[in-house]
């Protein structure tokens, strides 16, 4: 059953991925394209999560943390240099 | 699998060098930036590809694992790459502030007299 | 495994495969930039949530310990995601909207976006 | 002295609980561990904290949080059924300023990230001053009902803890 | 084992931090520390030189563990010839930097400085190709900021194109690298000397395009035709004393050549056998006509300096193309004189310079000392054309000798002994625009006190201390010239050692007995 | 008796001892100079003189040192007659150069310098003639070159200087270098490159098959010096320099070297038909030619300068013909012609020095005003024109006589007839010296007064008439000198006997005819010369210049359109060299059969892969859309993590994301003052191009990671698995590696990154002190910006979620050993963490408060990996050796302690440190831009609202 549901998982995630590429590619707004990077952050950690359950390791937890702080912080920085020029005046 | 990692490499070369050969220092140096993710999938893949098989030793089962060396080799080309990476952008920076251009080809001083008779 | 265990963790990570879903889907189906930012910022949290419960559900089932380590993730995430939504509001809102098509603050200052702070 | 040593009480135990979060697993040595760092990484970051923020109520804190909790299930649902089964052209978003009252920063914020993280809102931006907060509405008829829910819902509940 | 072996990259690696980031506000600290790890280094690679000239081959293992698996550093006449000659290049060059004030134009010289030379020790002396990459890239990082060191628009464009083409270059480096390991499993050049001999041509694709791509990387480095184009912008807008070190800096791109493309995929490799030749020397012919033609109709004095290191640089590597002892002494001899000559042009020509308008060849106003300089210039000319009295000429002479068989000959003499005429006609003209020409115009005025007219223009004389590194340059060019017998003989042991590829092995790998 | 030779080395290094004197002696005046000058000259050749007698007797004298055996490059001198003879004449001439130059020489002139060159030339000249080693001699031919270069370019104010030392360097260096070709081969050829033993094997060099090319390497080595057609053109433009320079270089010494060389070699190479029709025929036709041009010069100089390309003309063909007569007539001229031309040179100089001008046409009547002049002059002049009592006459009789009796190509009359004529010629220009100058009505419009020079400057010319008399009443005094020499030319022992009358012979009528045509000729000469200026003939000079011009605008254009400072070219050039050579490398060797099966690919990792693909080629559609790139570049970073983490590299991916997000930060902070578009310029041929050339990188590439992908390999990581916990103590066996196994690479990686964040610093300064400060002032980046700076939620999130951050970067830290992290991803964290921070309230703002000095952090992360290595030392263990053990305190658990870690702990603070650095750099510019350094943490803080009173809505 978790095997089936992690599948059903995956593939809403992968869906989803190419959705959000798809926002990126397309924009139209600078906005459109960070809040669509930021939500592809997000897919992709709960991949890294759900690979973890998949394989039964807690080996890949540091990486979905990981992607989770820098997602932040990149997605910060994005907005503020349109917001301000300088990410860090 | 091995396919898609070959022509993911493949892909980020070709826009990598096409990058590269632009003539803005910026495009020059995401050029550079992708050859370098390029290349360190390259390295990494040099240890063959393995699923689940990562080279932290585990106490109780005794499993295989992946090729750690290209691993180590990868890391020490990223973080060698981003120090050269971050040194390009102050260059070009500085290369920039001082010309107010970014253009990255050097325009040849063609003096007018000749040098010697 | 405990079948319990199982259908809560197969129900958990249904649960988050929809919302991360939707959330995705909602980004490329609405038709303006705010309201694309209600999506992704809403049903994702949903969706690693749920992949972070069945993650925790799924290691006290097959190591009899507790994991507490995926919390952190749904912390951080909780903590993140207001934040981020105002930016990219922000965002939106600096470059494609004037302070005249919004609607008065109702207090001494206008919205920060278009105004300066009051001189301390 | 002791604010010098513990200048943030909460962060410092939040810190120790992260820290065993991180190393997941409960042991006497991690416990030292992380008092350790929840003694000093706070008294490392304390001058980006200055003052420290009053918690009148502290207990209230946990009713504050299953209520958002809760709110952001439903949010999440109403929300996904907006997105799937209602058709752009119907979907009615609105602008909705809520003047605060709370003045804490912490306050402010925590209500901010409320007010995202639940239906169908987003606070988009503050005045200038602090003193109201723009929301963006997804889908709502009736504006003065939501910023009326926010301030009753949320702020009350926010001012009882910080005021 | 000794600690010797790896104090050439331990005493810069300590002595720089200090020099840049405690010392970094003091320069007469800073000079006296910097002259004092220096020479230091110099006193270590002559004991090195000595070390290895019994013809031990010396390995150091690293964190103690056995080659191959970890890194090992391999002493041998070889990569000792290259420490030194580093060393007491880097010394004349760090005279001359502080005595022109060279060093106060900028921050962190001093320490960039040290960590250049980390690099190219660490290049010269490891054992292992992966270090090898990384030492590249310490060597290329501190160029990079010894090559913008004190700014300025053109020398900030050169610089941006020096690292631009050098991060294509390291990146190339990566991927032969990743194909060197994927074929072979290791990354030990003896462990490599050993395996590769065995891979048979039927299988042994991979090794060729890793060989092929490592040469490339390395002819970059060398400023090898077709790759050569980088050098003359970058050398010519380095900072002089910058330029004079980077003598050395070809250097480490044929010595990678002689020492990769010798031991590993050197003559006898089945698999590689006769590819590296044939690149490599009809490349190295257009080099050395490159360089000659920049010579002869370069503009301004730095781009032609710089095209005669390019020139230089061709008349070595086809020494080194034919992969023969006999030819490796005399590209080993010739290494040694051009990293001389060339880095005393870049003194004299500082020197110079900075007392005219300009490095235009044009007839400018002659400058205070017309003379002296003109004799040096003259010294250093006759040395890098490859005329008597100095090395060049019997650096030539070996080169052509060694060259004597039937295919390679007509090509090679031909090649270099136009290139010389060529070169030679080249530096005349620019000398007699410099310092016969300029005679005819009156002498400047005299200037401020501390003699610095408008536009920087020095106008006052050079001190002893500014043109002392060039006469020694000047002098290490006569006496490698008197005493080009004991040189030759070490060299020529050294070239023997590098052939020795049982040897190698058999001292990098005591297990694998050196088959 | 062998006589020791060791003299030998003292007579050739005493010019360039003395060529030291000068410099320091100048000081003392011309005449100390002159006399200290000539005292190493008269050392050297009363050395010289005590070897006379025994190489008069028939010996060779020799020495010899090691120099460069690895070449066959030895020190070794030998002195026969040949030597001998022109080692005399070098330095007794040079003896009369010495003092005719002090007299000679003007005061505004540096004589230092002159001496110096002058002794220099000379011992490069001595070294050629006594050189026993053949590489040795192209030493010393090289330095005649060089030597003679400074010498003509003497006078470095006259262009013709200039010019003149240009031509003669190229041309006789272009010589020289073929010599060195044609040098190696002969001693290939001879198995030695001493020229005793090349003299032995003459019989096996010219069977040799590398004897044409041999012979005609030396020969253009030999003609270049000596003049010889078509190379005779640079010698009149070397006049340009001072006269003693003339008179040395063109009489005695430079150019003979050239004929020298051709009699050393005579042995070897001559006696072949090659040769004969080679040397004889250059040497006729230059005899003829000089001598036709010699007779319209109207500068004296000019005049004595084709005289002596005739005369070497007629030196070469003499050797050329190949007959011990022949040579032994060679030898002896080489005397005569040495004698009455340095005295020519000397009286033409002293001319110019009296009535300052050469010009013969505003010469003439000099017979009253300088009658000691006269004298010299003319019987210098008529031995030259091979008047007889004079010894021109002795050697051009014996050269006629040659002449005649030589055939060529069949034909009887061809030599004799235009070697009559060349003699014919030299009487038309000598008596033409003689009358047009000295004869004549007085002028009264010379540019100065004329009169006799002082005897200091004719001493010297009269010395030598006085030898040309001399000889040329009484040859026989020089029967010994001449056979010594021609002996050692022809290798065979000649006893010639010189005599002033030979009977009547044909030469004597070919001489006859050369004189009265001679005479007829000079009293043509007036027509003739408007005949001659008249007529069309190519000027070698302006070819020559047309020549050298050509050369440079050739290479000029080649140069400047190859290094024509695109670097977008170079890099082309590059990437498609690289991909060709690669695909040739591996179009040589084969390739095994696939060994590995391929890894199956879910549906998601597709998906990964799309968005990867699909980004790179994004990026590269809407690269000029900077910003956009950036936003792309993140999903191409992402992806490559994820991928790692799917690809079992869990360490990989972590310092993959982190790295990513670092540079992207550096990135938009200098994008900040970049254009945020890149301008369309590349033309559609340009784009296509680069195209081709990325597609083929990527295929190559791609293709190659695929072949060995497929293929099963053993490596050497078998032990770091099998020996990362018992030798290396941790789990993790990537972080082993990095810190132990191979810590070196990683201490030379944390090098490179101290260095970059040194380096970036150091730019910063170095911008912020230049002009782009200015630029950077002047410029305004605050325009549309929004308002709000430091948002109030950022701020207070931050306080938060900055600790935690810090909290993590530790935990990576610490558990990297043995779990995925390690020193450097921790660093970046704990730097992404600061990062927060300074977003939230700005760098000023958070430096303010907490003052981290990033250099030092970066100097002491080098210093304790670097001290952590050399820790081992002091267990007598290689750099770098690590050491761990586990520790028991009784509550806690057991934990390690390792050296690695403390090496790692390095590793942390340099990254640290390093992306500090470059933050605070650009920081530092973003504040030299106006930016405002804010004074609270929030732009504005609600709290103070309630101090403010009630608020007024
Ligand atoms: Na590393
Ligand atoms: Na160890």
């Amino acid at each position: 059953m978790i095997e089936a549901a992690l599948a059903f998982t995956a593939a809403c995630y992968g869906l989803a991925l190419l959705l959000d590429l798809w926002r990126i590619v397309l924009g139209p707004h600078a906005a459109d394209r960070i809040l669509a990077l930021d939500t592809m952050v997000i897919n992709v950690i709960a991949l890294l999560v759900l690979y973890g359950v998949w394989r039964g390791t807690a080996i890949y937890f540091e990486a979905a943390m990981l992607v989770a702080m820098v997602g932040f912080v990149s997605t910060v920085a994005y907005c503020r240099f349109l917001l301000r020029g300088d990410i860090i005046e | 699998m091995e396919l898609l990692v070959a022509s993911a490499i493949g892909t980020m070369t070709a826009g990598g060098v096409y990058l590269m050969l632009r003539l803005r220092t910026f495009p020059v140096i995401l050029g550079l930036a992708l050859l370098s993710y390029a290349v360190n999938v390259f390295l990494f893949s040099s240890g063959r590809l393995s699923i689940d098989m990562s080279p932290i030793l585990s106490k109780y089962s005794d499993t295989s694992y992946s090729d750690p060396l290209p691993q180590a080799l990868v890391l020490t080309a990223i973080v060698i790459s981003f120090g050269m990476t971050a040194v390009l952008v102050m260059i070009s920076l500085g290369a920039y502030l001082e010309a107010d251009n970014d253009e990255i080809d050097i325009e040849p001083e063609i003096t007018d007299e000749d040098s010697a008779t | 495994m405990n079948l319990i265990f199982e259908i809560f963790i197969s129900g958990a990570l249904v649960v988050s495969g929809i919302f991360g879903f939707v959330g995705s889907y909602g980004l490329v189906k609405l038709k303006s930039t705010l309201q694309r930012l209600h999506a992704p910022t809403k049903a994702t949290t949903l969706g690693v949530g749920g992949v972070l419960v069945a993650s925790m559900l799924y290691f006290y089932a097959s190591t009899g310990h507790i994991s507490v380590h995926e919390m952190l993730i749904a912390v951080f995430l909780l903590l993140t995601a207001p934040i981020i939504a105002n930016f990219i509001a922000k965002t939106y809102m600096a470059r494609n909207l004037r302070a005249s098509d919004l609607p008065k603050s109702q207090s001494r200052k206008g919205w920060a976006l278009y105004e300066d702070p009051p001189k301390p | 002295m002791l604010t010098r040593l513990i200048p943030h009480p909460l962060l410092s135990l939040l810190l120790v609980f992260v820290w065993l979060g991180l190393v997941n697993k409960l042991t006497l040595g991690n416990l030292i561990l992380g008092g350790f760092f929840g003694l000093v990484i706070p008294m490392l970051t304390a001058p980006y904290w200055p003052g420290r923020p009053k918690l009148r109520k502290p207990m209230n804190v946990l009713g504050y949080v299953l209520i958002v909790l809760w709110d952001i299930v439903v949010a999440n649902v109403q929300v996904a059924l907006i997105i799937l089964f209602r058709s752009n052209p119907n979907i009615r978003s609105q602008w909705v300023v809520v003047p605060l009252e709370l003045t804490s920063a912490e306050a402010i914020t925590v209500l901010a990230g409320t007010i995202t993280m639940t239906p169908g809102t987003v606070s988009a931006t503050l005045a200038a001053d602090g003193g109201s907060i723009l929301v963006h509405c997804l889908h709502t008829d009736d504006p003065d009902a939501v910023r009326d829910e926010i301030k009753t819902r949320y702020e009350r509940r926010l001012k009882e803890i910080f005021q | 084992m000794s600690h010797w072996i790896i104090l050439p990259v331990i005493l810069p690696a300590l002595f720089a931090p200090l020099l840049g980031f405690v010392m970094r506000h003091d320069i007469v600290l800073a000079r006296v520390t910097s002259v004092f790890a220096t020479a230091l280094l110099l006193a270590v690679s002559v004991g090195l030189v000595f070390m290895a000239a019994d013809g031990t081959t010396h390995i150091y293992r690293l964190g103690d563990w056995p080659a191959p698996f970890g890194i090992g550093l391999v002493l041998d006449r070889l990569s000792a010839v290259m420490v030194l000659l580093t060393s007491s290049l880097a010394f004349l060059v760090l005279l001359h930097a502080i005595a022109t004030g060279w060093d106060e134009k900028g921050r962190h010289f001093h320490a960039l400085f040290q960590f250049q030379l980390m690099g190219i020790c660490g290049a010269f002396l490891t054992g292992d190709v992966f270090n090898l990459f990384v030492f590249f890239e310490v060597l290329l990082i501190a160029s990079y900021g010894l090559m913008i060191h004190s700014g300025g628009r053109e020398r900030m464009r050169a610089g941006l194109q020096y690292v631009v083409m050098n991060l294509a270059g390291s990146t190339l480096f990566l991927f032969a690298l990743g194909t060197l390991y994927a074929s072979t499993g290791t990354l030990n050049i003896a462990d490599l000397a050993a395996k590769i001999p065995a891979i048979p041509a039927e299988e042994a694709a991979l090794v060729r395009v890793a060989a092929m791509l490592l040469m490339i990387v390395f002819a970059v480095k060398a400023a090898l035709f077709p790759v050569q184009f980088w050098l003359p912008a970058t050398y010519a807008n380095a900072p002089a004393p910058v330029a004079a070190l980077f003598a050395i800096m070809t250097k480490v791109g044929a010595y990678a050549i002689l020492r990769v493309h010798t031991v590993v995929f050197g003559p006898g490799v089945p698999g590689t056998e006769g590819m590296i030749d044939a690149w490599l020397f009809p490349a190295a012919i257009v080099t050395i006509a490159l360089g000659a033609f920049g010579v002869l109709g370069a503009r301004r004095l730095m781009p032609l300096i710089s095209f005669s290191v390019i020139g230089s640089m061709g008349t070595l590597l086809v020494a080194v193309a034919v992969f023969t002892p006999a030819a490796t002494t005399a590209a080993l001899y010739y290494m040694v004189h051009s990293t001389f000559a060339a880095a005393c042009l870049f003194l004299v020509a500082d020197l110079v310079v900075t007392r005219r308008d300009g490095d235009s060849l044009r007839p400018r106003q002659k400058t205070v000392q017309n003379g002296l300089f003109a004799a040096l210039f003259f010294g250093a000319v006759i040395a890098m054309a490859g005329m008597p009295p100095l090395s060049g000429f019997l650096g030539k002479l070996l080169v052509l000798n060694s060259l004597r068989q039937p295919d390679v000959m007509v090509w090679a003499w031909t090649a270099i002994l136009a290139g010389s005429l060529i070169t030679i006609v080249g530096f005349a003209r620019a000398g007699s625009a410099l310092f016969w020409k300029s005679t005819a115009i009156d002498p400047p005025a005299p200037g401020p006190a501390d003699g610095t007219g408008p536009d920087g223009v020095l106008s006052r004389n050079a001190t002893p201390a500014e043109v002392a590194p060039a006469v020694l340059a000047l002098a290490m060019l006569a006496g490698l010239a008197v005493f080009a017998g004991p040189v030759a003989e070490y060299l020529e042991q050294t070239a023997n050692q590098l052939f020795d590829r049982a040897g190698y092995i058999a001292a990098v790998l005591p297990a694998a007995g050196g088959s | 008796m062998e006589t020791t030779g060791n003299f030998l080395f003292i007579i050739a290094l005493l010019p360039f001892i003395g060529a030291l004197i000068p410099g320091l002696m100048i000081r003392a005046g011309r005449n100390a100079t002159a006399a200290f000058t000539a005292m190493p000259t008269a050392v050297a050749l009363i050395l010289l003189m005590t070897y006379a007698p025994a190489v008069l007797r028939g010996e060779v004298i020799q020495a010899e040192v090691a120099w460069l055996p690895q070449l066959g490059l030895s020190v070794s001198f030998f002195l026969d007659g040949l030597g001998l003879l022109f080692a005399c004449m070098i330095l007794g001439v040079g003896l009369l150069i010495t003092l005719y130059a002090r007299y000679y020489l003007s005061g505004e002139d540096p004589v230092g310098q002159f001496y110096t060159y002058l002794l220099l030339f000379q011992g490069a000249m001595l070294g050629i003639v006594i050189s026993d080693n053949i590489l040795l001699l192209l030493v010393f031919w090289e330095l005649t070159s060089l030597s003679s270069f400074l010498l003509i370019g003497y006078w470095k104010h006259l262009p013709e200087g200039r010019q003149g030392a240009r031509m003669a360097l190229a041309v006789t260096g272009a010589g020289g270098l073929a010599m060195i070709g044609g040098m190696l081969i002969l001693g290939n050829i001879a198995g030695s490159y001493n020229l005793t033993d090349i003299l032995q094997a003459g019989d096996a060099i010219r069977a040799s098959e590398w004897y044409m090319p041999a012979l005609i390497l030396i020969l253009l080595g030999a003609f270049t010096k000596s003049a010889q057609f078509p190379f005779h053109f640079w010698l009149p433009h070397a006049m340009a320099a001072p006269t003693p320079v003339s008179a040395y270089l063109h009489s005695a010494t430079m150019v003979k070297a050239g004929v020298f060389l051709m009699a050393r070699m005579w042995p070897v190479l001559s006696g072949t038909d090659a040769w004969f029709y080679i040397v004889a025929t250059t040497g006729l036709i230059t005899m003829v030619m000089g001598a036709l041009i010699a007779l319209f010069k109207d500068d004296l100089k000019a005049l004595l300068a084709f005289s002596t390309v005739s005369h070497l003309g007629l030196l070469t063909m003499l050797l050329g013909f190949g007959t011990q007569a022949a040579a032994v007539a060679a030898v002896f001229h080489i005397i005569n012609h040495l004698t009455f031309k340095a005295a020519l040179f000397m009286t033409a100089g002293i001319i110019d020095h009296e009535t300052h001008t050469r010009d013969i046409k505003r010469l003439g009547g000099l017979r009253h005003l300088m009658p000691i002049t006269f004298l010299i002059g003319t019987i210098a002049a008529l031995s030259m024109a091979g008047i007889p009592l004079f010894n021109g006459f002795l050697s051009k009789e014996m050269m006629l006589e040659e002449a005649s009796h030589t055939g060529w190509a069949g034909s009887q009359y061809a030599v004799p007839v235009l070697a009559t004529i060349g003699a014919l010629l030299s009487v038309a220009y000598s008596f033409r010296f003689i009358f047009h100058v000295f004869f004549g009505p007085v002028r009264d419009d010379y540019p100065a007064k004329p009169h006799d020079p002082p005897f200091g400057l004719w001493a010297a010319p009269a010395l030598l008439v006085v030898l040309v008399v001399l000889i040329g009443v009484m040859p026989f005094i020089a029967d010994t000198v001449v056979a010594a020499a021609a002996s050692a030319v022809t290798g065979t022992d000649l006893d010639p006997h010189l005599k002033i009358w030979h009977g009547v012979t044909p030469a004597l009528f070919m001489s006859v005819a050369a004189v009265a045509g001679g005479a007829l000729l000079l009293m043509l000469h007036r027509p003739l010369d408007r005949v001659w200026r008249a007529a069309p003939r190519p000027e070698a000079k302006a070819i020559f210049d047309s020549l050298v011009a050509g050369c440079v605008s050739l290479t000029r254009r080649i140069i400047e359109a190859t290094h024509n400072g695109a670097i977008s070219r170079y890099l082309a050039i590059f990437t498609a060299a690289s991909v060709l050579l690669g695909v040739a490398a591996f179009m040589g060797g084969g390739l095994v059969e696939p060994t590995r099966e391929l890894l199956p690919i879910p549906p998601v990792i597709a998906v990964g892969w799309l968005m990867l693909v699909v980004a790179t080629g994004c990026v590269v559609v809407m690269h000029h859309h900077r910003f956009r790139a950036l936003v792309l570049i993140g999903i191409i970073g992402l992806s490559i993590s994820s991928g790692f983490v799917y690809l079992s590299a869990p360490d990989l991916a972590l310092t993959q994301i982190s790295v990513e997000t670092v540079t992207i930060m550096l990135l938009l902070l200098a994008l900040h003052f970049l254009p945020k578009t890149t301008p369309r310029v590349s033309s559609t041929g340009v784009k296509l191009r680069d195209g081709v050339i990325a597609a083929a990188a990527g295929l190559g590439v791609g293709a190659l990671s695929f072949a060995f992908m497929q293929r099963d390999i053993s490596t050497i990581s078998s032990y770091h698995l099998a020996n990362s916990y018992e030798g290396g103590g941790g789990t993790n066996v990537v972080n082993v590696i990095l810190v132990d196994f191979r810590g070196y690479d990683t201490f030379g990686e944390i090098i490179v990154l101290g260095i970059a964040g040194m380096l970036i610093y150091a730019l910063m300064q170095a911008l912020l002190d230049g002009p782009s400060a200015q630029r950077l002032r002047n410029t305004d980046y605050s325009q549309d910006r929004s308002k709000d700076r430091h948002p109030l939620m950022m701020v207070v999130a931050t306080r938060v979620l900055m600790p935690i951050a810090l909290l993590v970067g530790t935990f990576i830290f610490l558990r990297g050993h043995n779990q995925p992290g390690g020193g450097f991803v921790a660093g970046l964290v704990v730097a992404i963490a600061l990062l927060m921070q300074y977003m939230a309230s700005g760098f000023a703002w958070t430096q303010a408060r907490k003052r981290i000095e990033y250099h030092t952090m970066i100097g002491f992360g080098v210093l304790i990996a670097g001290l952590t290595g050399v820790g081992s030392w002091v267990f007598g263990k290689p750099f770098l050796t690590s050491a761990f053990t586990y520790v028991h305190l009784p509550p806690i658990e057991e934990f390690e302690l390792a050296t690695a870690m403390l090496f790692d702990l390095g590793v942390f603070l340099t990254v640290l440190g390093a992306v500090m650095l470059m933050l605070y750099s650009l920081s530092r510019i973003a504040r030299f831009a106006g930016e405002t350094v804010n004074e609270e943490p929030m732009d504005y803080d609600p709290a103070s609202r309630v101090d403010n009173g009630p608020e007024a809505r």
